[in-house]
């Protein structure tokens, strides 16, 4: 079933590229160099031992962290660097390794905030809440209950996500990601710390949000069996270095890798 | 257990989103109104007018200004009681230029005043957080305390250095000043505060709300998903300050009828701040709650021994309120560190699921 | 046979009708999307008719068979009525069966084209697909994970109806066209094809014309004064004649709106929002909702516990007198007052009954304490005794006369009589016209001169003359020693404590009864909690010991109300085990509508059923199963036998009875 | 033009014309300063153990004092008193790590905070209602500490300082000198070293939790019953105090909250910073601008260094 969709997608021209972006903390380097790109509608893999700048990477596709050193081209337009605040509005939307989510907040309005860049009525409506501003909200609401009933939440849709259990908690920050409607979506370790029955559920959200609506991830991940039969194409990086790029079996056979992936065994 | 939730359905989102989605809940307001509306009125001496509602619901909306920001945004305050300040000088002199103008509307647009300023003490919270901010604010609170007191222009170089509130009548009723009877008072600042709380809640249940909240709970995604925290943060001020402000308006013109610098001294701050802990970070009717407690309380507190025929000094009386306040702040924080609106979600959520104890 | 006004004499031409009738009232709601999306009869019409016409221009034919597969959706219902507009029927399968199951049916019915309502089906289809060579169209109504399916046989119900709009709007008179084509349709004509999966041996296809079912749904509203102010959630299976009727062919005769829940697990939930006004399930609805009830309570503070046992008591001494308007002294009066107050109340509206005028339990016997208990609560319970062969109803109980151990008077137009073997008859205009393809079996139930053989051994209650169903015909037995051995009777007393979910009795023609007992997970499960039993599964919390005390307990206590009957003191449950496995109607032990397979099972369990009465205190049984996902395996077990002291039967009673021998 | 002459001219003119009015006004401040850096102090020990922002800081120095001078009142021999004084400090720390901060644990840091607030006017009403609530001075003598004045002419004028000034400097750097010691050489104070890292790393040190806080609250009582003495024997002991103790909040922002060294720079800066403020430029603006000063000059530093003055760059991780 995948099949298709990756054939396709290896002919995808590049979405996002970032060219040998280095990284450093007062001295403490994080990127070294590092080049890939990832193409429209695939699923892309960034793999590789803890510690090894994966987390880092999203940061600056992101625009959390400032590379010192290199480019990123999204969407045709070359940067410096990214800002926050431009990649959200670039339509790049992310999830976090250890849940960033509003915990005071429901499933509903964490949702919902994810709307809030295509919200645009005015203070004074909102004062009222009335007229444009309530037909405002009613529109995005029902965008945002598609994505409830897309992944499954309908029954927590008011419940305070800090109450939620962990898996559950995961599925509400995708679901405020999609809600940005975004092109590129990050989603870091998004099984991290799941039971095999979530990993699976997650597995096929992924892969639905992928071929639903045609958008582009980008994935950090531990599992492998979970990378190799997700993702179209993995980049895996060790130390900060990009040490290999390609197809899951590319990878897989790859010397580098192995030795980084035993050497972080013992 | 007087929850009848068969057959309440929503069919459209409009509905679902309503600030009360259940009747029993649109019942209860209907009948808090019209006893704030009709009962008191009627049954309501000057005692209970001028001295429990009227600072009552003042407390209420500077408490609800602060949690705009405290509770909804996650920005700690230690001003407010300079920001009421500004309100109340505000409508003084706006009051003394334009004095045929209505003088209700210069008490809601001092709050603008107020708006201003605290948009400016604001500027910091880009950099800064947490107690770091908190500090910062002080600065702001003394800064124009001292302006209140070094700046003449300010109470119209009144001898005694205080506000002195003039006459003003709305629509041939005197509203301020010595002969303003304490209902038509009661009554204009029942209205403004019921207005400024609906306002309020429009805002927090709104995209601007969800906003002050995501940075509230997590700023760093607020970020990622595309909300510019430092406008965010100044909105909250902004908003924040104004409730603030027309609050002390209101203090000054239709309560004291007349007020030193010292109302707005840090304790001011301390004291609205206690409230809008007591009664719950980030709701609304915390506010009330937390103002009733910590204002009425100590009325309470100073009448008990008297009632009793207990002799007690009144300095004493004071200071034993000061300890009781104290203690029943931590044992409050202790039991239940959400305030009192959470003690009541959970009397509520008990009654729902009756007479199932889930 | 009465025959219908013409106009309106088929569902097609009811839609239309109320569509001009009832315009701008509700048809539908479906809770979608977290809010409860609205259709009126105007809108009800348009969507059916659009979609009808994209049937046809998709090759649905008259006298097509198309199958209806899915949970109870707004959709689904208004395909049934589109297919039947063109004169097709429809052919509706229950959702949960397995490929293979729907694979018999559906070649059985020689099913053209499907309706279905996901993947999960969409699947199931194609997993059966060789087998079912002329079923040329699926067509789906949730395209979630159908991406990238081969769309070849494949389409969704919205490209349906977008072909059928753009017919509309291209071609003028396709609209008479299609109006006239729904008016060629005769109430005498074939309307539907309804599987009983009957409790022995392979389904057979119901065939019931619209007559048949319109006008026992007709004099079904008027028995019950029920009008389009109605509000019904429909949430059983859509194969069930009493779905079929009950949330289609009454809603469109009375004109009333039917709500589709938003899923299986959130019918309570729904149920309450929308505050249903008409009510109609099996006795298992009823009593997993006073399961879950005693669960909870069993949770509550001590007080609440006191008030509400206190209160249940008053409910159960006062509550049906007052429901049926007798006379009762003031204090009672007041006490049933405070009651509905604190108790009765909130728990009506926590289940979403607050508002039911009339709820009916149907479709097997219903436990009399079980029934008592919501009689006693306030809530209008009656009984009807019904078949599919009937188009539902054969007897009902009228308002005010209403006993928990008969199942009411004749049905309008129904005509009854028992056999010389004990057997019911009825005759009525709902009675079916034949099983599809199978006029041998028609000819053993449907008699030349109308009569339906129910199979129910049954007689007419001297006291109210109401019918009074003792069990299947042919599973009333005897033991050895001559006493009345009537299965279900035990197991329905058996299942009214909230920790037995199923109890099979056994005994026919042995010398004394004995029981296999199924625990509720619920029930036992949050026993297990608070009395810290651990355990991994239900296998293991059936074998504990302490479960066994406690269903030990209860079986007593049952043994000591036979006691108290004279017919049936003789047949107290000697012996009993606990199932190691859950029944299952995957594995052909219950009904698709839950009813219990009881021969099936007692050869499916032959080796415990042999322990009983070979005095063996435990068993090895393997059992086949069928997982979830249709594959197949096997589980084995040893299963302890407890014995039970019968309960004395009381002198006075027994002294009687010989006066009466 | 007058206006800008005013602002950046003159002052420093009368400064230069007269060293001797300059070095009184620096004194002053560094005075004030080392009290406001003990105050900090305080602060900094608590926040840095429990992470508590303890506002009662400034209350407990007033309370601390007021009890003092309390007990001798009521005929207490002063050296008796100061030891009872200490033992009152450690009981409160015990309540307070009872009757507080355990039911309190790990809530979030602003509940601790208010609770904090909730002990200042607890401990404002107790002093009051136990000890009186008119003003007292604080019985300098019975202490033996040293009062009248040093005077020092020079050519470029005259000069004096207050002897119990330079009392309180001495006590003050010897307090700090002894905490440093506690800190760097003892268990426990190691042990708090770890604590403000991480707790189970104190934990492995093999001190409780609980301990700790008692610990810190007892040290910083004693730290306020210092300052209360120098600062008493300066003006007078009353509530009117706890405005100035919120002074020390500024002096934390420059020192950051955690750092012992940045409370001290920092105390010094404000003092002396203020002091000159409202000597040389307070008169532009009638004057009373200590009040705020202090809080402008850490709002305008905040700005330009968030971390404070010692504190660590914070990298924000997600």
């Amino acid at each position: 079933m995948r099949a298709p969709a990756a054939n396709e997608t290896a002919l995808g021209e590049s979405l996002l590229a970032v060219e040998d972006v280095s990284l450093s903390f007062g001295g403490v380097r994080a990127l070294t160099g590092v080049s890939f790109d990832i193409r429209k509608g695939e699923i892309r893999a960034i793999i590789g031992p803890n510690g090894a700048g994966k987390t880092s990477m999203l940061n600056v596709v992101n625009g959390f962290y400032q590379p010192q050193a290199g480019r990123i081209s999204f969407k045709g337009m070359v940067r410096k660097s990214m800002r926050p605040y431009a990649a959200a509005q670039g339509g790049i939307a992310r999830t976090f390794q250890n849940l960033a989510l509003f915990r005071g907040m429901t499933t509903l309005d964490n949702i919902l905030a994810g709307r809030t860049l295509k919200m645009h009525r005015g203070f004074f409506w909102q004062l009222l809440r009335y007229g444009p501003a309530l037909r405002e909200e009613v529109e995005h609401r029902r965008r945002v209950e598609e994505i409830i009933d897309f992944l499954e939440i309908a029954a927590i849709r008011k419940v305070q996500v800090g109450r939620l259990p962990y898996g559950l908690q995961k599925r509400v920050e995708l679901g405020r990601a999609l809600a940005m409607e975004p092109d590129l979506l990050l989603l870091d370790e998004p099984m991290a710390g799941m039971n095999l029955e979530e990993k699976e559920d997650m597995s096929r959200f992924i892969i639905d949000v992928n071929q639903q609506y045609g958008t582009t991830i980008a994935l950090i991940e531990h599992d492998m069996g979970v990378v190799m039969d997700l993702s179209d194409r993995v980049v895996v990086l060790d130390y900060g270095r990009k040490i290999a790029d390609g197809t899951p079996d590319e990878v897989k056979r790859d010397k580098d890798v192995i030795r980084a992936y035993l050497g972080e065994t013992h | 257990m007087f929850y009848r939730e068969a057959g309440q359905y929503k069919s459209n989102y409009a509905a679902d989103m309503a600030v009360f989605p259940i009747l029993q809940d649109r019942i209860g307001i209907i009948v808090i109104l019209v006893i704030a509306y009709v009962v008191f009125p009627l049954i309501g001496n000057n005692f209970l007018l001028n001295t429990i509602l009227i600072p009552f619901l003042i407390f209420s909306l500077a408490a609800i200004g602060l949690n705009l920001l405290t509770g909804y945004t996650g920005l700690l305050s230690l001003g407010t009681g300079a920001f009421m300040g500004v309100g109340a000088y505000a409508c003084l002199k706006l009051a003394t230029i334009f004095p045929h103008v209505n003088i209700l509307i210069w008490v809601l647009v001092s709050g603008f005043f107020s708006s201003a300023i605290g948009v400016l003490f604001g500027l910091p919270s880009l950099r800064i957080k947490g107690f770091y901010l908190a500090v910062a604010t002080l600065a702001a609170q003394f800064f124009l305390e001292w302006c209140f007191i070094r700046i003449p222009w300010l109470y119209n170089y009144s001898v005694s250095g205080a506000i002195e509130v003039p006459l003003r009548t709305v629509m041939g009723v005197p509203m301020t000043g010595p002969t303003a009877t304490s209902l038509t008072r009661y009554l204009a600042v029942l209205t403004i505060v019921v207005v400024l709380t609906w306002v309020a809640s429009n805002i927090v249940h709104g995209r601007i709300g969800r906003m002050w909240m995501s940075v509230r709970d997590m700023d760093l995604a607020a970020e990622l998903i595309g909300i510019r925290l430092f406008r965010a943060k100044l909105l909250a001020f902004a908003v924040s300050s104004f409730y603030c402000g027309v609050a002390g308006a209101m203090m000054v013109f239709l309560w004291y009828g007349g007020a030193e610098a010292e109302v707005f001294a840090i304790d001011q701050s301390f004291l609205i701040l206690f409230m809008v802990i007591i009664g719950g970070l980030g709701t609304l009717m915390g506010s009330f709650f937390g103002s009733a407690l910590i204002y009425i309380l100590p009325i309470g507190l100073r009448l008990i021994p008297g009632n009793f025929g207990i002799p007690i000094r009144p300095a004493a009386a004071e200071q034993l309120t000061f300890v009781i306040v104290g203690a029943l702040i931590i044992v409050f924080l202790v039991v239940e560190p959400n305030g009192l609106a959470r003690l009541w979600q959970i009397g509520k959520q008990k009654l729902r699921v009756w007479p199932f104890p889930y | 046979m009465p025959s219908l006004d013409p106009s309106l004499d088929t569902l097609p031409k009811l839609l239309s009708h109320n569509a001009s009738a009832f315009g701008s009232r509700p048809a539908m709601r479906h809770k979608d999307l977290g809010i409860w999306q609205t259709w009126t009869w105007a809108q009800a019409l348009d969507e059916v008719r659009a979609f009808s016409i994209g049937l046809a221009e998709i090759g649905l034919k008259r006298g097509d068979k198309f199958t209806i597969i899915g949970s109870n959706r707004p959709r689904l219902y208004w395909a049934m009525c589109a297919g039947q507009a063109l004169g097709a029927i429809p052919v509706p399968v229950y959702a949960d069966a397995v490929a293979e199951e729907m694979a018999f049916v559906l070649a059985h019915a020689e099913v053209t084209l499907a309706v279905v309502e996901d993947q999960e089906q969409v699947d199931k289809l194609i997993a059966v697909a060789e087998q079912l060579p002329q079923l040329s169209q699926v067509i789906y109504d949730e395209s979630r994970g159908l991406k990238n399916y081969n769309h070849a046989r494949l389409i969704s119900f919205e490209d349906v109806q977008a072909i059928g709009r753009k017919k509309l709007a291209s071609d003028a008179d396709c609209r008479q066209r299609w109006e006239a084509g729904m008016r060629e349709g005769k109430g005498k004509d074939l309307s539907v094809i309804l599987y009983t999966s009957g409790t022995t041996g392979r389904s057979k296809g119901v065939m019931l014309t619209y007559e048949n079912t319109i006008i026992s749904a007709r004099n079904a509203n008027a028995f019950d004064r029920l009008d389009e102010r109605e509000e019904v959630i429909a949430y059983l299976p859509l194969a069930w004649v009493g779905d079929y009727v009950f949330s289609y062919v009454q809603a469109f005769t009375a004109g009333y709106c039917v709500n589709c829940p938003e899923a299986q697990d959130t019918v309570v939930q729904d149920r309450r929002e929308i505050g249903t006004t008409y009510a109609f399930a099996p006795p298992r609805v009823y009593e997993n909702l006073l399961t879950i009830t005693m669960v909870r309570m069993a949770d509550a503070g001590p007080f609440k516990r006191k008030v509400f046992d206190f209160f249940i008591r008053v409910a159960r001494r006062w509550g049906e007198k007052i429901l049926d308007r007798e006379r009762v002294p003031l204090h009672a009066r007041l006490l049933y007052a405070l009651g509905d107050f604190f108790v009765y109340g909130p728990l009506k509206n926590q289940f979403g009954l607050s508002r039911v005028r009339i709820g009916y339990t149907a479709g097997e016997a219903i436990g009399p304490e079980l029934f008592r208990f919501y009689r006693g609560i306030g809530l209008n319970l009656k009984q009807l005794y019904g078949q599919t062969e009937a188009s539902v109803y054969v007897t009902a109980q009228p308002d005010g006369q209403i006993y928990c151990d008969t199942v009411g008077t004749a049905s309008p137009e129904v005509e009854l009589k028992i056999s010389d073997s004990g057997e019911v008859l009825y005759r009525s205009p709902g009675v079916f016209a034949g099983y599809y393809k199978d006029p041998e079996k028609t000819a053993e139930v449907l008699t030349a001169d109308g009569w339906v053989h129910t199979g129910d051994a049954g007689f007419f209650d001297p006291k109210n003359g109401q019918l009074k169903i003792i069990d299947r015909a042919n599973d009333v037995g005897r033991l050895t020693d001559g006493t009345v051995f009537a299965p279900k009777y035990l197991e329905n007393k058996l299942k009214f404590f909230p920790n037995i979910r199923e109890a099979v009795a056994v005994g026919a023609g042995r010398e004394f009864a004995c029981a296999m007992i199924n625990i509720d997970l619920t029930a036992v499960g949050s026993w297990a909690e608070r009395n810290n039993v651990v355990y991994a599964s239900y296998q293991e919390l059936a074998a504990n010991p302490r479960v066994y005390d406690m269903i030990a307990q209860h079986i007593d206590e049952t043994n000591r109300s036979l006691a108290e009957e004279a017919v049936m003191a003789g047949a107290q449950i000697r012996r009993f085990l606990i199932l190691h496995k859950e029944l299952d109607p995957d594995d052909g032990e219950l009904t698709r509508t839950q009813k219990l397979r009881r021969g099936h099972i007692i050869d499916r369990y032959s080796p415990l059923v042999e322990a009983f009465y070979n005095g063996s205190t435990d068993a090895q049984i393997t059992t086949q199963v069928t997982f979830e996902d249709g594959h197949k395996g096997a589980i084995a077990a040893r299963v302890t036998i407890r014995d039970l002291k019968p309960a004395p039967v009381p002198a006075a009673k027994s002294a009687k009875m010989e006066r009466a021998a | 033009m007058h206006i800008l002459y005013l602002i950046f001219v003159d002052p420093f003119m009368q400064m230069v014309h007269s060293p001797d009015l300059l070095m009184q006004t620096l004194w002053d401040g560094l005075v004030g300063g080392v009290l406001y850096a003990l105050i900090a102090l305080g602060f900094v020990l608590i926040f840095k153990a429990s992470g508590v922002f303890n506002f009662a800081q400034g209350i407990m120095v007033v309370f601390a004092a007021l009890t003092l001078v309390g007990l001798h009142e009521h005929g207490v021999p002063a050296f008796v008193a100061l030891g009872l004084t200490v033992l009152v400090m450690l009981v409160l720390a015990f309540a307070v790590e009872r009757l507080m901060l355990r039911p309190l644990v790990n809530q979030s840091e602003i509940i601790l905070f208010m609770a904090t607030f909730g002990l200042t006017y607890f401990l404002v009403g107790f002093g009051q209602l136990v000890f009186g609530g008119s003003p007292k001075v604080m019985i300098t003598q019975d202490l033996y500490l040293p009062s009248g004045a040093l005077e020092w002419k020079g050519n470029f004028g005259f000069v004096s300082f207050q002897k119990i000034d330079i009392a309180a400097v001495i006590i003050a750097s010897i307090m700090v000198a002894v905490l440093a010691v506690f800190f760097q050489r003892t268990r426990i104070g190691r042990a708090l070293r770890a604590v403000a890292d991480s707790h189970q790393a104190a934990l492995s040190v093999g001190i409780s939790l609980e301990q700790i806080w008692v610990i810190v609250w007892f040290a910083a009582g004693v730290v306020a019953l210092t300052t209360g003495i120098m600062w008493g024997a300066r003006s007078e002991v009353s509530f009117s105090l706890q405005i100035i103790a919120l002074k020390a909040l500024p002096v934390l922002i420059l020192g950051g909250f955690t750092s012992i060294p940045g409370a001290i720079v920092g105390g010094l800066i404000i003092g002396i910073g203020e002091k000159l403020g409202e000597f040389y430029w307070g008169p532009l603006l009638g004057g009373g601008i200590e009040n705020w000063l202090a809080y402008v000059i850490a709002l305008g530093f905040l700005v330009f260094r968030p971390q404070g003055l010692f504190g660590e760059k914070i990298i924000e991780r997600i």
